[in-house]
């Protein structure tokens, strides 16, 4: 049987969830950072999904745009806790607490 | 796509994406997340989106997750000692994933069922046909997306770079 | 019939050039460009008005010439055009300001010599010219408006010239403010003009529009019970009081005269002051319409005219003694207007252009001589040191006290004839008394300047001087003007008699007198009462130098009381001034200000620092807890949205 | 169905056992070929009952290499240092060669042969998207080292690692452009259609490979894979001299067999694909369906069945060429130091791939104009 592309979006939630909580969860940056990869790949599975249900390209296009900025979000993101890291000696999201009241 | 096929393949993701989550050593969370990664990359060929697929094995896996093994090693991150987070916060943290996984579900549930996968083009999601969609409708994105990478370039550049007067020792390393 | 005269553009183009010139490049390029540049313009535009001049003689008469340089205002059917038109009215008075002011700046490089800052006074002088003659040609009423405030501001910006001085600075503003007050009223009367016309669907304010539909102007108008034009009238004539310094609004134009001579003599004495004269002659159509106004201005104008001579008799300032007899002079040229000869009263405006201008150059020589006394106790004897300045003063107070031959006899003996055939033998008569007073005054100014003993102390008498050319031709000319400048009008039917008069009547309409009287009979009287004035200034002032004195100890109160001017500043003061100050300093800034105002501003600040200062523990800087609040505000969104579906 | 399973399976163990033997083949070459080229004697001790001496032969060393390592490597202890991450240390060498293996997939190696009416192309996988699928598996391939230098604990070995991953991804951005360019000169990225395209003959005698038409890409992808599979002068995450052994300093006996398995696999992955992309695959020169079709207008015909195995055997020979050549330069080089290494790849390689792009780009354009 084929399977329909609302399974894949299932399959979407479930993995953002996930990735939802590993941002809540974890106290380590880069985990978190992880995370947040783990959520953008969820939704383009759902965009690919949409995108042959639709029989169009572009969510592909848009997974495309997706993956750039996920890229050059990483490369920010490491970029400052490298930074962070040096001043701190720490990469847990709790003890970075230079922006507090 | 086969029902066996997608039933290991979302069962794989899941249970790594839990392994980037639940694991304590950063390296193993990283490796869970890559498996992850190639799952999904695998169910976008299966999706018919082929060069999406490859695009983000190379990209991904290829480029971005060796960046993150790169800090972890830079840091030299070891196992978590201590149990991570506070309670509240992990308490609450659940409670919102499960609503808003409770949510999305039902969304999905809700959607009309586009069961009937609609016939797809032939070259459906091959390279000519991304590339015919990213250089007409998309071309002012494209563009702008490369302007994009070339700040985050400079950006990571100037934020991880050491100050000058260490910079010398470190130079010929690795 | 209308010819179309590009040409006009010029007259005011080269003025705004000057302007632009000198505000910008001025400085840079020194005194002797903007020595050039200032008067150059003028005498420019004032040759461009004379050749539209000749043309318009060439024309038929009641022709105009007209260029309209764009449109301006677009509302609907409401439309103005930045238009100009040149008829004999405004063709005579172009003539008279570009000429007196080109010959008052070309005094000016002289007067200005020692001034540092000589590129903003030619700025202003010359932006004075375009608003004068925007004024003078513009087309429709908006414009005569626009130029209307420009010459206020120009006389405003002159006055407080030498602003470092608080009082000249103060002087200034008091002008400024007075003026207001007329122009709000100006204001006013356009708007009832635009409302009333505009209420019959006649969407213009040209002059030549407003005339083709003067019928709507003899309308009662609906608010009130008198007719649109006794309304609008009424309020255009305060504005024109304002301007014009007539009662009761005067009060400003003595104390103008703290700024340089050559603009007393430009614009308080020859040009802007006489606006009034010139719009109510503009407009005469309007003001025909309503015999009310017409009967108030003449009473204003002759109420005027005497009493500020009175005052004139003792001022011991030179220039003040001037500018009240600058205001007895406008006001003889309101009564011609306001008794309908409107030809009689522009005639009086051009030849007081030429004598009082003159006269106040000749004071600003003497100033100059002096090195800027004006205390006229101080002088005296002067007449061998100054001989030209002299001579042409001479000329000049002959002319303004009217006697025969000189021009002002010709123009003032005509107003004093149309009053008294109008049929206000009282107010005839006031001018006539009034006649007297000016020429006693005029020559007191006369003899306590030049004849007599000298009181000018030593060491300023060491170097008294008569002042360079560029100061003495200006003189001249202009004394030339004043003594044959009235010819142009001789009376009656000899020579080529009633010239001017003739020559403006399409424009103005004919003069229908009443009730007719002899001429000569009347002239005899006026003549009469001009040399019983000189007698009297002859005898207090030659011939026994103490017997002022004495009457000054005798009559004190009366003295006095004209000395203070009638105590009406103090009485505006008290009236006017104090009120205001009190609602806005501890009425309105103490009270609602400081209490009501700041205390609501203070009172909002301090609350969003207090909460602010709650609220900031929100800021935990952990990002997850951040992360927490926007998931959830994710779940509540998808909840929405959900319930969206759901239903 | 079956059938189509069972062919499909074929083809996927023959590929997979041919490069497996290649590579062992490739291990006798290095020795005895470094030996010849450093004027030693190389392995020459191990003997088969000494049958071959017997015969009066000379040693080749074929014993040592071809069974008598490959017993000590498999056999010797599996030693896991102390304070290594065990299960990513046992995993890292797999990781390192499945990638590898995986990509002989798509390589090619014959013309379409027809057996019991089920007709395909002599390729284990014939993808439309081959290139990607190359360039993605050699991007995966980069973990197996990087995890192998860090599980190990220990300061060489992860220093190995770190070298090993940054010098691949460096190299690949090279490896990807002179690809690239190859893509748009044939318009596909199917490796067999490329090598289709690579058949006939310029001017009636010049076969038309693609190394004529992209000879910078093939210096490039020659150069950018010898960095890939990090052999002398691009051996840094294993120099010596340096680094003990680099990544595979804790590594012994099998897994580290693996790992040299790796290091031919990955020569002979290079190999094929340059023969794939610059030197016409399975073409031979002047050999068309039907036969020779010689410059001079001679024609010798030939069967199909057998144009097909000349096919398979030109390929195989080009591809043990490169092989040889590259090990060739192996043993000539001296080796790069690190910064020369990435000034050489991120300052010269890149900005040629970029240039030579531009320029496929725009002849592309206009010869499609």
């Amino acid at each position: 049987m084929i399977v329909p592309p609302s399974w894949f979006m299932a399959l979407g939630a479930v993995l953002f969830a996930i990735g939802v909580a590993g941002v809540v969860l974890r106290r380590n940056v880069i985990v978190m950072l992880m995370s947040i990869e783990l959520m953008l790949n969820a939704v383009n599975l759902t965009f690919i999904a949409v995108s042959r249900a639709l029989g169009s390209v572009d969510g592909q296009v848009i997974v495309l745009f997706v993956i750039t900025l996920a890229a050059a979000e990483a490369a920010i993101g490491l970029a400052i806790i490298i930074a962070s890291f040096r001043n701190r000696e720490t990469v847990n999201a709790d003890e970075m607490n230079l922006m507090r009241w | 796509m086969p029902l066996g096929l997608f039933i290991f393949l979302a069962a794989l993701a899941v249970l790594s994406a839990l392994g980037v989550i639940l694991q304590r050593n950063p390296v193993h969370c990283l490796m869970a997340l890559v498996l992850t990664l190639l799952d999904i990359a695998v169910l976008f060929i299966g999706l018919g989106a082929v060069t999406v697929g490859f695009l983000q094995a190379i990209v991904y896996v290829g480029a971005i997750m060796i960046l993150f093994l790169f800090v972890i090693w830079l840091l030299n991150l070891r196992v978590e000692q201590r149990p991570s987070g506070h309670p509240a916060l992990k308490l609450f943290g659940a409670i919102g994933a499960a609503a808003l996984f409770a949510e999305l579900c039902t969304f999905v549930i809700k959607a009309p069922s586009t069961a009937g996968l609609s016939t797809v083009p032939a070259g459906f999601g091959s390279i000519a046909s991304i590339a015919q969609a990213l250089f007409t409708n998309y071309l002012i994105a494209f563009e702008v997306t490369s302007l994009l990478l070339l700040v985050a370039v400079i950006g990571a550049v100037a934020l991880a770079r050491r100050p000058a007067n260490i910079a010398g020792k470190q130079s010929r390393s690795l | 019939m209308t010819a179309s005269f590009p040409a006009l553009g010029l007259i005011l183009l080269l003025p705004a050039l000057g302007v632009l010139f000198n505000l910008f490049l001025g400085r840079r390029c020194g005194r002797a460009a903007v020595n050039f540049v200032g008067p150059a313009v003028i005498f420019g535009a004032f040759a461009v008005g004379c050749w539209a001049f000749a043309t318009l003689l060439t024309m038929p008469r009641g022709a105009a010439l007209a260029v309209t340089l764009w449109p301006w205002i677009e509302a609907g059917s409401f439309h103005v055009d930045f238009a100009l038109r040149m008829d004999a009215l405004s063709a005579v008075m172009t003539l008279i300001v570009s000429g007196v002011g080109a010959f008052i700046h070309l005094y000016s490089v002289g007067y200005m010599a020692h001034d540092e800052d000589y590129a903003r006074f030619f700025t202003y002088m010359n932006l004075f010219m375009f608003s004068m003659l925007v004024l003078v040609l513009a087309d429709n009423l908006l414009m005569m408006f626009v130029g209307w405030e420009g010459v206020g501001l120009c006389s405003y910006l002159l006055i407080s010239f030498w602003y470092s001085n608080a009082e000249f600075a103060y002087n200034g503003r008091k002008a400024f403010v007075v003026n207001r007050i007329g122009d709000a009223g100006f204001i006013l009367g356009i708007l009832t003009l635009v409302y009333a016309l505009g209420s019959h669907g006649v969407w213009t304010l040209t002059f030549t529009g407003m005339q083709a539909h003067r019928e709507i102007l003899g309308t009662t108008w609906g608010p009130l019970g008198c007719s649109v034009a006794t309304v609008a009238g009424l309020l255009l004539f305060l504005g024109a009081t304002g301007k014009s310094a007539q009662i009761p609004l005067y009060v400003w134009l003595p104390d103008a005269m703290v700024g340089p001579t050559p603009v007393s003599a430009l614009i308080h004495a020859a040009t802007m002051v006489t606006a009034g004269v010139y719009m109510v002659a503009r407009l005469h159509f309007l003001f025909i319409m309503s015999p009310p106004t017409m009967n108030l201005i003449a009473t204003i104008a002759a109420l005027t005219a005497f009493f500020a001579a009175t005052i004139a008799l003792v001022q011991p300032d030179i220039k003040r003694v001037l500018a009240y007899s600058t205001i007895s002079q406008i006001g003889y040229m309101f009564m011609g207007v306001g008794v309908g000869a409107f030809a009689s009263g522009i005639f009086h405006v051009m030849t007081h252009a030429f004598f009082k201008a003159l006269l106040f150059l000749c004071a600003g020589s003497v100033m100059h001589a002096l090195d800027g006394e004006q205390d006229m106790n101080r002088m005296g004897g002067l007449w061998r040191k100054l001989p030209i300045t002299y001579a042409t003063m001479l000329i000049a107070a002959l002319a303004i006290s009217a006697l025969p031959g000189f021009s002002g006899y010709f123009s003032k003996d005509l107003i004093l004839e149309s009053v008294y055939d109008s049929g206000h033998v009282g107010l005839w008569l006031l001018g006539v008394i009034t006649a007297g007073l000016t020429s006693f005054y005029i020559f007191r100014l006369i003899f306590m300047t030049f004849h007599g003993t000298s009181h000018v102390d030593p060491q300023r008498a060491a170097h008294i001087h008569e002042s360079p050319p560029v100061m003495t031709i200006p003189l001249l000319v202009l004394a030339l003007f004043a003594t044959f400048g009235g010819w142009i009008n001789v009376p009656g039917h000899f020579l080529w008699g009633d010239a001017f008069v003739r020559f403006l009547a399409p424009v103005t309409g004919n003069f229908k007198p009443v009730m007719e009287a002899s001429p000569t009979m009347l002239s005899m009287l006026a003549v009469a009462a001009t040399v019983i004035g000189i007698a009297f200034a002859w005898l207090l002032y030659i011939r026994q130098p103490q017997l002022p004195g004495r009457m000054a100890e005798t009559a004190t109160g009366l003295y006095r009381t004209l000395l203070r001017k009638y105590y009406i500043d103090e009485l505006y003061n008290t009236l006017v001034s104090r009120p205001l100050f009190w609602i806005a300093g501890p009425a309105l800034a103490r009270g609602v200000d400081q209490q009501g105002i700041d205390g609501l501003v203070d009172g909002s600040a301090m609350t969003v620092e207090n909460s602010g200062e709650a609220v900031r523990r929100v800021e935990t800087g952990n990002v997850q807890h951040y992360v927490l609040v926007y998931l959830f505000g994710a779940v509540a969104i998808a909840a929405y949205y959900l319930y969206l579906v759901m239903r | 169905m079956t059938i189509d399973l069972v062919i499909a399976a074929v083809r996927a163990v023959v590929m997979l056992l041919l490069v497996l033997n290649l590579s062992a083949v490739l291990l006798w070459f290095e020795r005895k070929g470094s030996a010849l080229i450093q004027d030693r004697v190389g392995a020459n001790r191990a003997a088969l009952l000494g049958i071959g001496a017997r015969l009066g032969l000379p040693n080749l060393g074929i014993v040592n290499t071809l069974l008598a390592d490959p017993i000590k490597m498999f056999t010797k202890e599996d030693f896991v240092p102390d304070g290594a991450d065990r299960f990513l240390h046992d995993l890292a060498p797999f990781l390192a060669l499945f990638p590898v293996l995986v990509t002989f997939a798509v390589v090619p190696i014959g013309d379409t042969v027809t057996i019991a009416g089920h007709s395909f192309d002599l390729v284990a996988a014939n993808l439309n998207d081959a290139v990607l699928y190359v360039l993605a598996s050699i991007g995966i391939g980069v973990y197996g080292i990087a995890l192998g230098g860090w599980a190990s604990n220990n300061r060489w070995a992860l220093l190995g690692g770190i070298r090993a991953s940054a010098q691949m991804i460096s190299y690949e951005i090279a490896m990807g452009l002179a690809i690239v360019a190859v893509i748009a000169t044939y318009g596909t990225l199917s490796l067999q259609t490329m090598v289709r395209e690579q058949g006939g003959v310029w001017f009636g005698w010049l076969p038309r490979w693609g190394v004529m038409l992209q000879p910078v890409a093939f210096l490039m992808l020659l150069t950018a894979g010898m960095a890939e599979s990090k052999r002398v002068p691009f051996d840094l995450p294993e120099s010596e001299s340096e680094l003990v052994a680099g990544y595979y300093t804790e590594y012994s006996g099998g897994k580290q067999a693996v790992f040299m398995l790796t290091d031919f696999a990955e020569v002979t992955l290079v190999a094929m694909l340059i023969t794939t992309f610059f030197f016409g695959g399975w073409q031979v020169p002047w050999l068309y369906r039907d036969g020779f079709h010689l410059p001079g207008g001679v024609m010798v015909a030939i069967p199909y069945w057998a144009v097909v195995v000349l096919g398979v055997i030109a390929f195989w020979v080009k591809t043990i060429f490169f092989c040889c050549l590259q090990i060739l330069i192996r043993w000539t080089m001296p080796r790069f130091r690190y910064d020369q290494l990435m000034s050489f790849g991120w300052k010269l390689l890149v900005p040629i791939g970029l240039l030579n792009l531009m320029a496929t780009a725009i002849v592309v354009v206009l010869a499609g104009s």
